[in-house]
């Protein structure tokens, strides 16, 4: 079963500009599909569309967005609310700037839970810890007194999954959730994510520039261009076997350490 | 060691930023460096690490703390005036975001003949046709000179930055991540469109990057900053296979690689670079390091030629490759 | 003084602001580009008919705006007199045009005596910084705590009244405006990119300050300035109307204003059409700066 | 005071229909109240003090030995009878059985005490009575002054001379003064409000309020809408213009007279200024259309440096009549012409001449700068120009002797008496010519005060001061141009507000509600 | 925090001294001199002499640094001179004014806040709904209009024609609900549109995108975080407009013959009443000091990233 499925997906924005054009791709269950593309390409605008969130005067011209068979454009804001944050999640570029700077993490953290569930704070609270020390954060009540701001990059990164996952979506859509980190925090937020799927088995959809987290996550790649999904496939097929020219131009263009290129050439 | 030998040097150099009253952010400690004539060196390191700091030093738009920097045997730190000016000339750098490099209200044309009009008392036409010029080395023709920077794409004003650059004939060009803002197809033009333009003229290129895939593609040697110093300065070919400071082995351990093995597992290193404030003494890289012990918690680490163009700064030299 | 002073500066400088036009509206509704110039083509034709209507004044007005005619004060709206005329039997409405003059003149010459001036010491502080740069913001923290009126009236209080020095003492507060704001702007761009590339281009002190920085912070002074008109007609307004300004029997619109304040009751027509001429001319130059911000701020982007 | 806020209520709730001239009712208490008006009120209420007494003796809270009928003739108050035994001796008998507010006796002791404390206490006392010694015997009184004063018994009108109880602290006389007039002070807030209660004991009957509210209200213009909107009940001093809202309305009395004040635009008659010719001066008296300015603001014409309202001599004085063409002629006959061609004459000696009109508003009224605007237009008319200066602090301007005009609306015989304004205003003599801004000299004049000293015959004054009021005029010393008008405007509820001619009079025992 | 305020108020003190070094200097570039002053307040002509004794007493020939040392400590000591108009102590003067404008202030700042954030809030989150367009049309008009006309028009119509209020200050409703009217309406449409801005700006920004992609509604989101977060410039704002207000709203005051400080300012500058405008501005520059360490405190309470700075470092 298919956890989200774009039909024939088109989102215009105010300024009359067309920003995707016709994507239909799917995700099924308990899979990765990362979403790359240059820069403008519209991959932003279309994980935000399943979400409901596009900014200001965008708005999904054509199409359905399917989750789990139903189709979410459809929904009543209250609807969509409630599904937010419980069924599918999101994470951002830096985590920071999407959590309120001026709140501490915890009341964030415990106002998101209690938003879904009907639990006391006490006990949001306890629901918030043992996320935080799943994620192997290393003192979790410190984040949950900490303001945004008093964590590093890495911390909130890993804090803001944290708080993605606590009710256990179906779907997560991370945008760029790695590219404002070092490489070396980099890959600890990889991995981080692959040990979510494999845990709770939640579909993701990652945005990235990276071509190379993209090939070390994914089981499907989409690559778009200029708001056209130039092509959708298993990640084996998309990286060894490029069928898109633009495809093979990307990959081509990726620099690659000596010792990777012998891979490549092979 | 003849004066053409060494184009530029650093000795010892150093740069606190004052935090009034909060600590001060040692942004580049003890940092000693040579640039060869005609050669291209790459910095590498982590977001924060002081590589932009460095440029910013080199070219003498912050004063050092300590430390010195000679360029073509004369120490840059007393140059004023007219001297700045010419060294500048000598020196040019291209800065990672092009949209910022550009004066949102002043034409393309105006912007290229700016090196010709100041340094070399041009005339108007005929740093026109300079220009033009300038352009055509960068593939670009002359209908550009007339353009808003907004109107163009970030590959485009790069490229305008480049030939901007390299326009009157500098000694050293310095490329603060001159890439990292732009696409990857993007990238991969204007990395070689400074290759070939390095081919051409003999310019000295010290490379700023966080990228150690494309620093390997495109550097004679590399240094590897962790925290404001340098911790390994090694050739450019066959990083993975020289690699002997264990910073510089996690780097290269994070690194995603396209056709890599999917199933690899990932090797992480575990903690975040400390904050740059007041950075205490001993090895920086202690705290996250698999071998660290009370030695590197005392003592700094001096860089130590080990090989050819290769030094380290570790206390553990002899660990295993 | 840490970034709290430093914010709170900004802050306070953006409540001058606010309270001098109040027009500092951050976010406009996302107009098109069509609609934000259509908007600004309208206001601009009115801010011009106002400008033609002040310039020509002396041509239009029906009577001499200082003709006396003892035998006819006070008499109400009428054909021969359309806004009536005033206590000593004045035209109502050949002073409000020529009055136009007046008021305007005095306006532009303090806006852009202001701003000029604002402006070039605000990039050169911005730009160096230092300690001149220190005193310079101190100096206008303490002015941008007075009430504008009232310290320029305890200026005018000190130095005497009269025209000349009421716009003296305006301008010694108004300055600070353009200083601050221009500052603000040369400090942030100082360690911009572009003016980094400047030098490496060659680019000499002056060459960077008039060439590089100055366009950038442009638009913004004159979106400023535009909104200064009205401000600037309101505060010398005031002081016309406190007696301190203008002097008798120039027509000046906060002078008439205060002339006619004792003729509320007998002959409202002078207050009223003097304070309608100010009403509607701050009016049409709030909303012109507010489109032009509009259009010239990059923000809206 | 609670009072004032009842009153309000009650003004608020009946407004809607009747403009809220109900205050006067006060409920249903039947206290008679009245809420009053008064352009200033002092930091404090000693009557030594400045010009402070003014406002005492406005209130109707302290009375001097003699007072001021509305022909500017002096009366018994707190004395009942007088004599002038010698050129320099005066005695006077204080009422008998009259007492200060709080009960105590006025003895000539009292009084003595209180005069003294004036004199000591006020620098304008001290000239005014030239007092050498005062006796008190029982109810006699008797003052001996340095020098044959024959002011001396108009000048004691002078509130400064408000007799009071001196027997309480210095800290109460400031807040709250015990004379001997119809109310008395119950609370005072400085420079905003008095509350008075009615004197039972007042010797000269019974006072027709129970209580009064004084406000202090500066500006005309908000006298009149306060009268309007109901909040005061009288008030006084308000412009002319105004004055037509409430003539003509059944809903309120107007009393108006002709005002001992005079506008004046005193000319400079000193070396450094242009006007320094007396054909000029001439030119221009002839130049002003003071007709058309009584009309405008309001008044009749002034003859001369004393009001219409004063008893000396108008009748008799040849002034000024509004005559352009024969300004026109002195001024060519003189040299004065337009040399340049830019409408405006130059001077003799072909430089040009520009005017500095000083202009200060006095009390808030608009009056002044009428006339400055007036005064510039017609002169204009016959080529003089006249350049006018806003000032705030005329007498700065005036002490630097930087000025051509500045307006005056003085009261040239506040006293009654015409001496003491000529002294001042014309004279160098003595110590007293303190105000003698425009350099004017002329020795006639200079002899005509030094005869007023020992002129102890009212008419002999009179003809004294009709003499120098001619000389005034003849050498055009200055523009007399209007004598104001005085008005008091009440609501209609209010009885007898007649707005006294000696304006430091204001409430009266007589003034009630019905 | 205590240290914090401390060092604030050391530096606060020093600003003090500037403001008033800057005074009386200004005082001592007038026209006219104290002595000159003291004898035209009595309306007469001194001679050069008599000016010169009178100097020599008052010390007015001294370095002017003495002269200012001297009248510092008098200020110091509470003794602020003597205004030469009413012959009282500048101190009594001031003592009777500040309740007065005091009382306005505090009246209109809690009126113009209590209007002006619902309607400012209310056009923020109905952003471009016609009610918005209204709110925003009507406070231009607001802040176009010559203050002081409005309260003639006000007054002529609320006193005068209708009798509802008073045209003079008095201490009750009546008489206070129009120079509050006049001062508030003014304020009101200049905050609306700033508390409008500053909502917006709160609602544009990527924590409310992010509390949304939390299912976190939209009003909590509103009430819970985006008020909060926009009051911080505001509240601000509003603190330093009430210092404004404490300098006394000259113009109002006297139209409305309100007795405050802004009242006596004006007329004190009418009759160059030196001692009077000296104290005045000492007082304007305590509310300066005052104010902005009331911002100061404010910053580091409401905004913990400047709060924790020193901690995160
Ligand atoms: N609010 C908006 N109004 C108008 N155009 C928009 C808006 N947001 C995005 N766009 C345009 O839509 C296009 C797609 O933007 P989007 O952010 O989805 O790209 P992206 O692939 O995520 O790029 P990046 O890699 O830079 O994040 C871009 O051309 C952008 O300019
Ligand atoms: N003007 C400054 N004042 C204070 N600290 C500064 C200043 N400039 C840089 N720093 C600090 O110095 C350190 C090094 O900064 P630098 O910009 O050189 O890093 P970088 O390696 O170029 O990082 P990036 O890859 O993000 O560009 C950082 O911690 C930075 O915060
Ligand atoms: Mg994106
Ligand atoms: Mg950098
Ligand atoms: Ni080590």
């Amino acid at each position: 079963m298919n956890v989200l499925e774009f039909q024939d997906i088109s989102v215009i924005y105010q300024n009359g500009k067309t920003a995707v054009h016709n994507v239909s791709f799917t995700v099924p269950e308990h899979s990765i599909v990362a979403v790359v593309g240059e820069s403008g390409s519209g991959k932003s605008t279309l994980i935000r569309a399943a979400m409901g969130l596009l900014s200001t005067g965008g708005s999904v011209s054509q199409g359905r967005i399917l989750f789990e068979g139903e189709n979410l454009l459809g929904f009543s804001k209250e609807q969509i609310r409630s599904i937010r944050g419980s069924e599918m999640a999101m994470i951002f570029q830096d985590a920071g700037d999407y959590l309120n700077p001026r709140r501490k993490i915890g009341p964030q953290y415990i106002e998101t839970i209690r938003c879904h569930i009907q639990v006391s704070k006490k006990e949001a609270g306890q629901i918030a810890l043992d996320m935080l020390s799943r994620l192997k954060l290393a003192d979790p009540e410190r984040i949950m007194r900490s303001y945004p701001f008093q964590l590093s990059g890495g911390m909130r990164q890993r804090a803001a999954i944290a708080m993605a996952m606590s009710m256990h979506p179906k779907l997560l859509l991370a945008d760029e959730p790695t590219s404002a980190l070092d490489v070396t925090v980099q890959a600890q937020v990889v991995q981080e994510m692959l040990k979510l799927r494999e845990d709770m088995g939640t579909a993701i959809v990652i945005v990235t520039h990276n071509m190379g987290v993209a090939s070390r996550m994914a089981d499907y790649i989409a690559v778009m261009k200029n708001g056209y999904l130039r092509e959708f496939g298993a990640r084996d097929q998309v990286i060894n076997a490029p069928r898109d020219e633009y495809t093979q131009q990307m990959l081509m263009a990726v620099p690659e350490l000596e010792d990777e290129q012998i891979v490549k050439i092979r | 060691m003849s004066k053409s030998d060494n184009l530029l040097r650093l000795e010892h150099v150093s740069k606190n930023f004052d935090l009034k009253g909060r600590g001060e952010v040692n942004a580049v400690r003890d940092v000693s460096l040579t640039v060869k004539s005609g050669e291209i060196v790459g910095i590498v390191g982590e977001s924060g690490c002081g590589k932009s700091t460095l440029a910013r030093l080199i070219t003498c738009i912050e004063p050092v703390t300590c430390g010195q920097i000679f360029f073509d045997v004369r120490e840059i730190s007393s140059f004023r005036g007219k001297e700045l000016r010419a060294y500048r000339k000598q020196v040019q750098m291209i800065f990672q975001d092009p949209s910022n490099v550009f004066s949102p209200r002043m034409k393309i044309g105006t912007f290229l003949m700016e090196p010709w009009r100041n340094f070399e008392h041009t005339s108007r036409p005929e740093a026109m046709r300079l220009a033009v010029e300038a352009l055509k080395n960068v593939n670009l023709d002359e209908d550009y000179l007339k353009k808003y920077p907004h109107q163009l794409s970030g590959g485009e004003l790069q490229r305008i930055s480049i030939a901007r650059a390299v326009a009157l004939h500098p000694k050293l060009l310095i490329c603060d991540e001159a890439t990292s803002a732009l696409d990857v197809s993007t990238q991969s033009q204007i990395i070689n469109l400074l290759k070939d333009n390095h081919k051409k003229s003999e310019y000295s290129i010290l490379m700023i990057s966080h990228d150690l895939a494309l620093a390997e593609n495109f550097c004679d040697r590399i240094a590897v900053m962790y925290l404001g110093s340098i911790v390994e300065i090694l050739p450019g070919r066959g990083l993975r296979k020289n690699a002997r400071h264990p910073y510089t082995k996690a780097l290269l351990d994070s690194v995603f690689s396209v056709h890599g093995d999917p199933e690899k597992k990932i090797r992480i290193l575990t903690g975040e670079p400390p904050s740059p404030v007041n950075v205490p003494a001993g090895c920086a890289f202690c705290g996250r390091c698999p071998y660290g012990d009370s030695k590197c918690e005392r003592e700094t680490p001096q860089l130590k030629n080990i090989d050819f163009q290769h030094q380290v700064a570790c206390h553990k030299e002899e660990l295993p490759r | 003084m840490g970034q709290a002073s430093e914010e709170k500066g900004a802050v306070i400088h953006r409540y001058k602001e606010w309270k001098r036009h109040g027009r500092k509206a951050l976010l406009k509704p996302a107009m098109t580009k069509k609609g934000k110039w259509l908007r600004f083509i309208i206001f601009a034709i009115l801010a011009l008919a106002v400008l033609f209507i002040a310039f020509l004044g002396p041509v239009l007005a029906p009577y001499d705006p200082l003709a006396t005619d003892y035998g006819a004060s006070l008499s109400p709206p009428s054909p021969e007199h359309w806004f009536g005329t005033d206590n000593v039997g004045r035209d109502v409405l050949s002073r409000i045009l020529y009055g136009a003059g007046n008021s305007f003149s005095l306006t532009f010459i303090m806006v852009a005596a202001v701003s000029v001036i604002g402006t070039l010491i605000g990039m050169v502080s911005g730009y160096f910084g230092g300690i001149l740069d220190t005193i310079i913001m101190r100096f206008t923290d303490i002015l941008l705590a007075f009430p504008d009126t009232v310290f320029a009236i305890a200026v005018v209080g000190m130095i005497g009244p009269g025209l000349l020095n009421t716009i003296l003492a305006l301008s010694l507060v108004w300055w600070t405006k353009y200083a601050r704001l221009t500052r603000g702007l040369a400090s942030v761009m100082r360690s911009k990119d572009f003016i980094i590339q400047a030098k490496f281009g060659g680019v000499k002190t002056p060459g960077i300050l008039f060439r590089y920085i100055l366009p950038n912070v442009l638009p913004q002074v004159v979106v400023t300035m535009t909104l200064d008109i009205g401000g600037m007609m309101l505060s010398l307004a005031g002081l016309s109307f406190l007696g301190l300004a203008s002097q008798p029997p120039t027509p000046e619109w906060g002078y008439m204003l205060y002339e006619g304040k004792s003729y509320l009751q007998t002959a409202p027509w002078i207050m009223l059409f003097a304070g309608l001429a100010i009403f509607i001319t701050v009016l049409v130059f709030n909303l012109l700066g507010d489109s032009l911000r509009d259009i010239l701020d990059p923000k809206e982007e | 005071g609670t009072q004032g806020t009842e009153n309000t209520a009650v003004s608020e709730e009946s407004s809607a229909e009747e403009n809220g001239s109900e205050a006067a009712d006060a409920g249903d208490t039947g206290e008679k109240h009245v809420n009053v008006a008064f352009f200033w009120i002092t930091p404090t209420l000693d009557p030594a003090v400045d010009y402070q007494g003014w406002v005492t003796c406005r209130l109707g809270v302290g009375e001097a030995l003699v007072k001021l009928n509305d022909d500017l003739e002096v009366e018994g108050c707190v004395a009942d009878s007088w004599e002038n035994i010698d050129d320099t001796t005066w005695e006077f008998h204080i009422r008998d059985g009259i007492t200060f507010s709080n009960g105590t006796p006025v003895t000539a002791e009292a009084a003595k005490a209180s005069l003294e404390r004036a004199i000591e206490m006020n620098d304008r006392a001290a000239e005014y009575l030239k007092v050498d010694m005062i006796e008190a015997d029982d109810q006699t009184l008797t003052i001996t002054t340095t020098e044959p004063n024959a002011a001396l018994l108009n000048n004691l009108v002078e509130p400064v001379f408000c007799i009071i109880d001196t027997t309480q602290s210095e800290e109460s006389i400031e807040t709250a003064p015990i004379g001997t007039g119809p109310y008395v002070i119950s609370s005072f807030s400085p420079e905003q409000t008095v509350e008075l209660v009615k004197n039972d004991t007042y010797w000269d009957g019974e006072p027709g309020l129970d209580t009064i509210t004084v406000t202090q209200i500066a500006d005309a213009d908000a006298r009149t809408m306060a009268l309007q909107s109901g909040e005061v009940d009288i008030t006084n001093t308000i412009d002319n213009t105004s004055v037509t809202l409430f003539t003509n309305n059944s809903d309120y009395n107007v009393s108006s007279i002709i005002s001992p004040r005079v506008n004046v635009a005193y000319m400079n008659n000193a070396q450094s200024s242009p006007l320094h010719d007396i054909e000029l001066r001439k030119a221009i008296s002839y130049g002003v259309n003071r007709e058309a300015y009584a009309e405008l603001i309001g008044g009749s014409v002034a003859h001369s440096a004393y009001s219409d309202a004063t008893p000396f001599g108008n009748d008799t004085i040849t002034a000024y009549t509004y005559d352009p063409e024969q300004a026109v002629e002195i001024l060519d006959a003189a040299g004065y012409v337009d040399v340049d061609g830019d409408g405006y004459r130059e001077l003799p000696d072909g430089s040009g001449m520009n005017l500095r009109y000083l202009q200060a508003a006095d009390h808030g009224s608009a009056d002044s700068a009428i006339l400055a605007t007036a005064v510039q237009s017609d002169l204009k008319e016959i080529g003089i120009q006249v350049e006018i200066f806003s000032v705030e602090n005329l007498t700065e301007y005036q002490t630097e002797g930087n000025f051509d005009f500045y307006t005056g609306n003085d009261n040239s015989a506040p006293t009654g008496d015409p001496q003491i304004w000529l002294e001042t205003m014309y004279t160098d003599l003595g110590t007293s010519g303190k105000s003698n801004l425009t350099g004017f000299q002329n020795d006639r004049i200079d002899e005509i005060i030094e005869e007023m000293d020992t002129a102890f015959d009212p008419e002999e004054r009179y003809a004294l001061a009709a003499e120098a009021s001619q000389i005034l005029n003849d050498e055009a010393a200055n523009l007399f141009l209007t004598n104001s008008y005085l008005n008091m405007v009440s609501v209609a509820k209010v009885k007898n507000a007649i707005q006294p001619v000696a304006d430091f009079y204001f409430i009266t025992k007589d003034i009630t509600v019905e | 925090m205590i240290q914090y305020i401390a060092k604030r108020l050391v530096q606060l003190i020093a600003v003090l001294f500037g403001v008033t070094f800057l005074t009386f200097m200004i005082t001592q570039a007038a026209p006219s001199d104290a002595a000159q002053m003291q004898y035209i307040s009595m309306g007469t002509i001194p001679s050069e002499e008599l000016l010169e004794q009178t100097r020599e007493e008052m010390g007015l020939n001294d370095p002017v640094l003495v002269q200012y040392g001297r009248w510092l400590w008098n200020v110091l000591h509470g003794d602020l001179g003597t205004s030469t108009k009413f012959s009282e102590s500048v101190l009594t003067q001031m003592s009777r004014k500040l309740p007065m404008t005091i009382e306005l202030a505090a009246v209109s700042g809690v009126i113009m806040v209590l209007i002006a954030f619902p309607l400012g809030i209310l056009s923020a989150v109905k952003k471009n709904k016609w009610i918005d367009y209204l709110i925003r049309f009507l406070s231009f008009f607001g802040i176009s209009m010559p203050n002081f006309w409005l309260g003639l028009l006000l007054m002529y119509v609320f006193a005068v024609r209708l009798g509802w209020f008073h045209v003079v200050s008095t201490n009750d409703i009546a008489g206070i609900v129009l120079p509050v009217a006049t001062l508030t309406i003014p304020m009101v449409c200049t905050y609306v549109r700033q508390i409008r801005a500053a909502v917006l700006e709160e609602l544009n920004s990527n924590y409310v995108v992010g509390a949304r992609s939390r299912g976190i509604s939209e009003r909590r989101i509103i009430f819970g975080h985006v008020l909060p977060n926009a009051l911080l410039p505001i509240v601000t704002l509003i603190g330093l407009s009430v210092g404004h207000l404490l300098g006394g709203a000259a113009i109002i005051e006297t139209l409305f013959s309100w007795q405050g400080i802004g009242n006596m300012v004006v007329e004190a500058i009418r009759v160059r009443d030196y001692p009077l405008i000296q104290g005045y501005v000492i007082w304007m520059a305590v509310i300066y000091v005052m104010v902005n360490l009331l911002v100061d405190i404010m910053y580091r309470l409401l905004d913990p990233q400047i709060r924790l700075r020193k901690k995160v470092d």
